[in-house]
Order: structure tokens, then C-alpha cells, then sequence
């Protein structure tokens, strides 16, 4: 039986390269976005045209070494979308949300980091442009990066509706509900495209300051829960050999031993 | 299929903790919490900004109208007690009396959505828009995401019928999750109503 | 007093309505004709009675009422948590305005 | 089936890989008959002399671009040849063959992307020259810089062909390290945007010269070791048949 578990671990490397690559990827995404390139939290959207161009020069070589790292590594986000799609495969569904999950994602990387990242090297790269152009490169680069919705609005809702009725136990249930929240923020950012300022706008207090958290609790819990998953997985097809975390039982022991 | 399928009645367990259960899938639980987070985010936003310009706030919140708000209110609450109803008849073997109350709910819901966007379109007509100002930002936002919440809470119900349309399916888990969700919109509901309504 | 659940059901909705109700009255009592006036006091029982029917949809709608202990507490603790947040933004607002 | 016969799922398999032929010499034909890369348009520009650009030779810039347009995401296909081959690996999980689908569609994309934005340039060549230098950068630095699902897809197929743990292995050893090598002459065109002049511009030996070379040196090489992987999953087929 040991023995057994231990070539499972091995067999397992595959899964567990993907999930360690996903730690680093999405670590290094928030580097060079927020400490890098500075472009996260995102720059004011009611900058005037003169000011873009001094925002682009106030971040020079850390917009074009951060962006030029997101161009040597950005493909690599394609590695958490196949450990989900696999996640996704694993469980009673149809292979159609396994693969639409996939599709969804895999070609969103076009507007939703390439965009925001040429359209920003090109605003470094020309400081003396017309800051007029240089504020639509600017309004380029983070509006396709906050607005890329329909991929994250869609894919969170396939993946809830794939997790709500899989019946081998490959994710919580609660994380099932947890996408509607996710899928229900993308909804919530839209204003972002009609205000320039104001709570809704891609820096605002609605827009920015309780979207994202949510976002990167969304993200922090599907990290976690995928390590659980490949722990649990057996390979095979049926379900799991033990179920997934079980939030209220954890919630449940802790009250009984506060209690005793 | 016996009578106990539903809750034990509060004097029927005491303090037994054991022979209590979940209404519905207890991870939906989960959501109720943390969308609830969310919207007490947004609602904290929106104080906020109204204590720090109080006039302007006030003045534009003067082109709504109270009793629309009240008979919104008064719509969902009641399109509430109906799910909970059908949940009741559920849980007694009466589908067919749960099915009614279903329709019912989703009568009441679509009553407080042609409601709601009645006066919406009232509001732009007499000027009042998403962007006129920051009252109304708010007030858009607010009565437009919870919308988007309904529109939601209709699939919820839609699944509800159906897992009661057929005797081969009758989840009752299935169904107080569903009904969880539509409370759960109703509750939102009665927080925005306050927030944009009543608070001054 | 033992109520039947139909029965209980209706009492809450009859009280979660009567509770819409009164905030006409609030409204009523604030403004002088049509214009209308800030008031700490209508604001803060605005939002007391708004958590006071979220807690009753909860018991009794939800069936909170008679769940485990653990989901009791923690719709007490939302409740409670919504609560601190909402009246602690708006007197702090209110305060450094 | 009969002895002799080939299955409709080889024969669609052998009508794809061979569209390489063509592809390769349509590509090569585009590259050469657009203006715009022998020698490639200077980082270092002016707005009019970008503009003057766009007003010579405007058909051999249409043409050439319409070509690429059409036939770049050609590659497609022949990235999934390379996918479907993955299934004869010895993984025990299709998590490689999902990243190498994840990356697939991206990286000929971001190229027409950037035929796009070159089409738009040569849409209207008396446009104002600031927008036609702009619309350049965007095309350039698309192209250029553009290379992270390509750089992706050559690590996740090198990764693939070392963890094909198996007697026979369905590609050679020695093209995961061909990979890797490709992959990393790939990486200094990400950075074309820190250099205008040099090798490093986007204009330069490195960041247009090798990592072009390199495309079209990846796509013979690997066109060829497909070949013979194909008629070994063939061989599998029969065999197990």
C-alpha cells in the first residue's frame, strides 16, 4: 500500500509541477504589476493628456522590464488553465466545460495582459508622441486589462456549474458558490468603462479596492484547493477516494473544542 | 416518505445539536456569507461618500419615491414568505401546493423587476441617469447589481420547478438551496432599500 | 405559546412588513413638506430595523432557526458584523465630515 | 479494416501535416515580398519618414500582410498534430497536452494581431503621420514582443518529450534540448522595447534576425521529427489493432 502511494506520488509530478508553477506564475504576475511596473493599483483614469505622459515617464525602465518579463513568461498562465481544465476533467461532467474553460481563458490572454502590455511599451518607447496619443495608449493598456469581463463572468460560471453538479467530489461545493461571487464582481466592473472617477471608476473604491481582494481571495482558495485536489486525486476517473474540504466540519470541530 | 424528512421542530430537539441539520446545501451557506461581505463593502462606500456631502446627496435622493420603494419592499418579503412556503408544502408531500407557491414567488419577483424598472425608466426620463450624479451612481449601481442578482434568483427558481415537476427528482436539498438563494436576494434587497431609501 | 411552522411563517411576515411600514413613518417625521433634511437618528434606524428583518428572513424564512449552532452563530455574527460595519462608517463619516 | 488500408483519422492527420509544405513557402514568400522586414523598419523612425513608408510600395505591404493574415494561424492545425501526438506519451495526466492547447491558439494569434495593426497603418498612407507611427509601434512591438505563448509552447513540448518515459519515445530526446534552445534565443525579443538600437532593437540581429530564423528553423525541424512520430503512433495503432 505504501509503496503503492509512493508511485502515485510519483506519477503525480506532472500535476504537481503545474500547481508550483502556478504559485510562481501568479506571484510573479503581482511583482511585476504592482512593485515593478507599478501599473496595479491601476494609474487614475482623470489623468489629463500631459499627465499620462509624465505617469509613462515616472515608470519608465519598470514598465518595459517588468512588460518584458509578462513577454517572456505570460504564456505560462496557460499552466494553471490546464491544471483546472484537468481539474474540470476529473470530474462527472461533460468534457465540453472541461474544454470551454480552456478555450475561454487560452485566448483571453490576447486582450486581457498582451494588450495592456504592448500598449504600454509603445508609450515608453515614444516619449515625445502627442500626449494626446499617449493618453489613449494609456487608456488602451487598462481598459482591456480591467475590462477583459465576458472571459472571467463566463469561465467563473462554467466552472461553478461544472463543480455544483460533479459527483466525484474534486472541489468543495463551496468553492462552486464562491465562483458566482467571482462571476458576479466582473458585473460589478463594467461601470469602469462609462466613469472616469468616482467609486465605480477601475481605481475606484467599488471598482478597484473590494473587487480585487475579491479576486485574490477567489484566486488564494483555488490555489489551496487545487493542492488539496491533487493530494486526494487517484488518477483514475470515478470519484475521489476522499472527499474535499469540508468547511463546516472544520468550522463544526473547532466550536465543539472551543465548547469542551 | 415520512414526515421527519424536514426540520425537527424547536421543541422536538431541545438542546440536541445533533438532530439539527442544514436548510439546503450548507456550503451555499458560503455565499450568503461572503456576498454579504460584499455588499456591506459597497453599502460602507456609499455612507460614507453621503456623510461626506451630505446636501448633495440629499437633494438627489429627493427624486425617489418612498412608497415605490415600500411596495418593492413589501413585493419581495412576500415573494420570501411564498418560497418558504413552498419549501413548507415540500417537505409535507404537498408538490403540487409547492409548485403554486413557486409561481407564486416568481409572480411576486417579476412584479418587484417590472416595478424596479418602471422606475428606472421614470428616473432617466426626468433626467436622473447612472452618471447624473453621485447619489444616483449609487443608486444605479446598487438596484442594478442586486437586478442582476434576481435575474439569478429566476434560474434558482427555474431549477426549484423542475427538480418539482418530476417525482423522480424532488431534491429537497436541491429546493432550500434554491429557496436560500431567493431569500438571499430578498435580503439584500431590504438592506438597499434602507441605504438608498430611507437613510438621511 | 406553540404556533403551528405555516402559522409562525405568517407572524414573521406580518412583522417584517409592519417593520417596512413604520419606515414611512420615519420618512414622514424627518422632512419639513417636501424637503428633505439630514437625521442621524431616522439614518441609524433605518439601518437597525433593515438588520433587524435581515435577521428575522433568516430565522424564520431560512429556517435559520432551527439549524446547528454553528450556522446560528454565524448568521448572528454576519448580522452583528454588518451591523459594526455600517453604523461604525457612518457615525465616523458623519463625525469627520 | 482491411490489411493495407489507412483509417479517415490518418489520412485527415497526413492532409494536415502536410499543409506545412505550403504554409512554410507561403510564409517565406510574405516575408520577402513585404517591404517592412528587408531590411525591418527602424525603431529610430521619424513620424514622416514611417509615413513616407506606408505611401512606397503600399501594395507589396497589403499583399504580403493579407497573406500572413490568412495563412499565420495556419499553424494551428499542425500545433495540434503536435498535441494529438502528446496522447502517446507516457504521462500519466493530460495536463502538458492542455497547457500545449492553452498556448496554441496564442501564439499565432498575437501575430495576426500584428498584421492587423500593419493592414490599419497601410489602410490610409495620408493619414496623419503621428497615427501612422503609432499604429507601427503597435504593429512592431505586437510582433516582436509578442512571444510569450511561443516561448510557452516550446518549454511545455521540451518538458513533454523529457518526461516521455517509455522505450521509444514518441519524439527524440534530443528535441526537448532543441526546444529549450529554441525557447531561450526567443527571449531577448520580449525585451525589443529597453533597446532602439543594437541588436537588441526590434530591428536588430538578435531580436529580429535569430528569433525569426528561429521560427522558421523550428517549424522544419519539428515538421520532420512529426513525421516519423506519426508513423510510429501508426505502427502503436496497427499493433494494437
Amino acid at each position: 500500500m505504501t509503496q503503492e502511494r509512493g508511485k502515485l506520488r510519483g506519477a503525480k509530478r506532472e500535476l504537481w509541477l503545474a500547481w508550483y508553477v502556478t504559485v510562481a506564475f501568479y506571484g510573479l504576475y503581482s511583482v511585476v504589476f504592482f512593485a515593478l511596473a507599478r501599473a496595479q493599483p491601476p494609474g487614475r483614469p482623470w489623468l489629463d493628456p500631459g499627465q499620462t505622459v509624465a505617469w509613462f515617464a515616472d515608470r519608465h525602465w519598470g514598465l518595459l522590464i517588468g512588460f518584458g518579463l509578462i513577454f517572456v513568461l505570460g504564456g505560462f498562465s496557460a499552466v494553471a488553465l490546464a491544471l483546472i481544465t484537468y481539474s474540470i476533467r476529473r470530474m462527472s461532467v461533460s468534457p465540453a466545460y472541461a474544454y470551454s474553460y480552456l478555450i475561454l481563458y487560452a485566448i483571453a490572454a490576447i486582450p486581457g495582459f498582451m494588450f495592456i502590455c504592448v500598449a504600454m511599451t509603445c508609450g515608453v518607447m515614444r516619449p515625445d508622441l502627442s500626449p494626446v496619443t499617449t493618453q489613449w495608449l494609456y487608456d488602451l493598456g487598462f481598459l482591456s486589462f480591467v475590462g477583459t469581463m465576458g472571459v472571467f463572468l463566463v469561465g467563473s460560471l462554467i466552472w461553478m456549474v461544472a463543480i455544483l453538479i460533479d459527483e466525484n467530489g474534486v472541489l468543495p461545493r463551496w468553492f462552486g458558490y464562491l465562483s458566482l461571487v467571482n462571476a458576479l464582481t466582473e458585473v460589478v466592473i463594467a461601470p469602469s468603462w462609462i466613469f472616469q472617477r468616482g467609486v465605480l471608476a477601475y481605481n475606484g473604491a467599488i471598482g478597484f479596492w473590494v473587487n480585487v481582494p475579491v479576486f485574490g481571495l477567489y484566486t488564494v482558495a483555488f490555489i489551496l484547493l487545487l493542492r488539496d485536489f491533487i493530494r486526494r486525486d487517484d488518477l483514475g476517473t470515478g470519484p475521489l477516494p476522499m472527499p474535499p474540504p469540508d468547511v463546516w466540519g472544520h468550522a463544526k470541530r473547532a466550536v465543539e473544542a472551543v465548547g469542551a | 416518505m415520512t414526515a421527519v424528512d424536514g426540520l425537527a421542530d424547536d421543541a422536538a430537539v431541545g438542546g440536541d445539536d445533533a438532530a439539527r441539520r442544514f436548510p439546503g446545501d450548507p456550503d451555499m451557506w458560503i455565499f450568503v456569507v461572503v456576498e454579504s461581505l460584499v455588499f456591506t463593502s459597497y453599502f460602507c462606500i456609499y455612507l460614507y461618500a453621503r456623510t461626506q456631502h451630505e446636501q448633495a446627496f440629499l437633494a438627489a435622493q429627493s427624486a425617489l419615491t418612498m412608497w415605490v420603494g415600500i411596495l418593492e419592499t413589501i413585493l419581495l418579503l412576500t415573494s420570501s414568505w411564498a418560497i418558504a412556503r413552498c419549501v413548507q408544502c415540500t417537505r409535507a408531500g404537498s408538490y403540487a401546493a409547492a409548485r403554486q407557491f413557486a409561481f407564486v414567488t416568481a409572480g411576486l419577483g417579476a412584479a418587484f423587476f417590472a416595478l424596479k424598472i418602471a422606475e428606472w425608466v421614470h428616473l432617466i426620463r426626468d433626467g436622473y441617469s447612472f452618471g447624473s450624479s453621485d447619489f444616483m451612481q449609487h443608486f444605479f449601481f446598487l438596484t442594478g447589481i442586486h437586478a442582476a442578482h434576481l435575474v439569478i434568483g429566476f434560474v434558482a427558481l427555474g431549477v426549484l420547478v423542475y427538480e418539482l415537476s418530476d417525482p423522480r427528482r424532488r431534491s429537497h436539498k436541491t429546493i432550500e438551496t434554491c429557496s436560500t438563494y431567493w431569500h438571499t436576494v430578498d435580503l439584500f434587497w431590504v438592506v438597499i432599500f434602507a441605504m438608498l431609501y430611507v437613510v438621511r | 405559546m406553540h404556533l403551528s411552522a405555516e402559522r409562525r411563517l405568517s407572524v414573521a411576515w406580518v412583522v417584517v412588513v409592519t417593520i417596512t411600514l413604520i419606515y414611512l413613518v420615519i420618512d414622514g417625521s424627518v422632512d419639513d413638506s417636501d424637503v428633505m433634511r439630514a437625521s442621524t437618528v431616522a439614518s441609524v434606524a433605518a439601518i437597525g430595523l433593515a438588520l433587524i428583518k435581515v435577521r428575522i428572513v433568516m430565522r424564520e424564512f431560512m429556517d435559520v432557526r432551527y439549524a446547528p449552532r454553528i450556522l446560528r452563530t454565524v448568521t448572528d455574527a454576519l448580522v452583528l458584523t454588518m451591523g459594526v460595519f455600517l453604523f461604525g462608517t457612518y457615525l465616523v463619516g458623519r463625525a469627520i465630515a | 479494416m482491411p490489411p493495407g488500408e489507412v483509417s479517415t483519422s490518418r489520412v485527415g492527420e497526413r492532409i494536415i501535416y502536410w499543409t506545412w509544405v505550403p504554409l512554410f513557402a507561403i510564409w517565406i514568400t510574405a516575408f520577402l515580398l513585404f517591404p517592412g522586414f528587408i531590411p525591418p523598419v527602424s525603431p529610430r523612425a521619424s513620424a514622416a519618414e514611417v509615413a513616407e513608408f506606408y505611401r512606397q510600395d503600399l501594395s507589396r505591404i497589403r499583399y504580403s500582410m493579407i497573406l500572413f493574415n490568412w495563412f499565420g494561424v495556419a499553424l494551428i492545425p499542425i500545433l495540434m498534430l503536435i498535441a494529438e501526438r502528446m496522447r502517446g506519451m507516457a504521462h500519466r495526466t493530460p495536463v502538458l497536452r492542455f497547457c500545449v492547447i492553452g498556448v496554441a491558439g496564442g501564439a499565432p494569434i498575437a501575430f495576426l494581431t500584428s498584421t492587423v495593426f500593419w493592414l490599419v497603418a497601410a489602410f490610409r498612407p495620408d493619414r496623419s503621420p503621428d497615427l501612422t507611427l503609432l499604429t507601427n509601434d503597435l504593429a512592431w512591438v505586437t510582433f516582436t514582443c509578442g512571444v510569450p505563448f511561443l516561448i510557452a509552447l516550446y518549454l511545455f513540448i521540451a518538458l513533454a518529450v523529457a518526461w516521455d518515459d517509455q522505450p521509444r519515445p514518441v519524439f527524440p530526446r534530443w528535441i526537448a534540448w532543441f526546444n529549450v534552445v529554441i525557447a531561450l534565443v526567443t527571449v531577448p525579443a520580449a525585451f525589443a522595447g529597453l533597446a532602439k538600437r543594437g541588436v537588441f532593437a526590434w530591428d536588430g540581429l538578435v531580436s529580429f534576425w535569430v528569433k525569426n530564423v528561429a521560427i522558421a528553423v523550428w517549424i522544419v525541424v519539428m515538421a520532420w521529427s512529426l513525421r516519423s512520430a506519426m508513423a510510429r503512433d501508426g505502427e502503436v495503432i496497427e499493433a494494437g489493432a
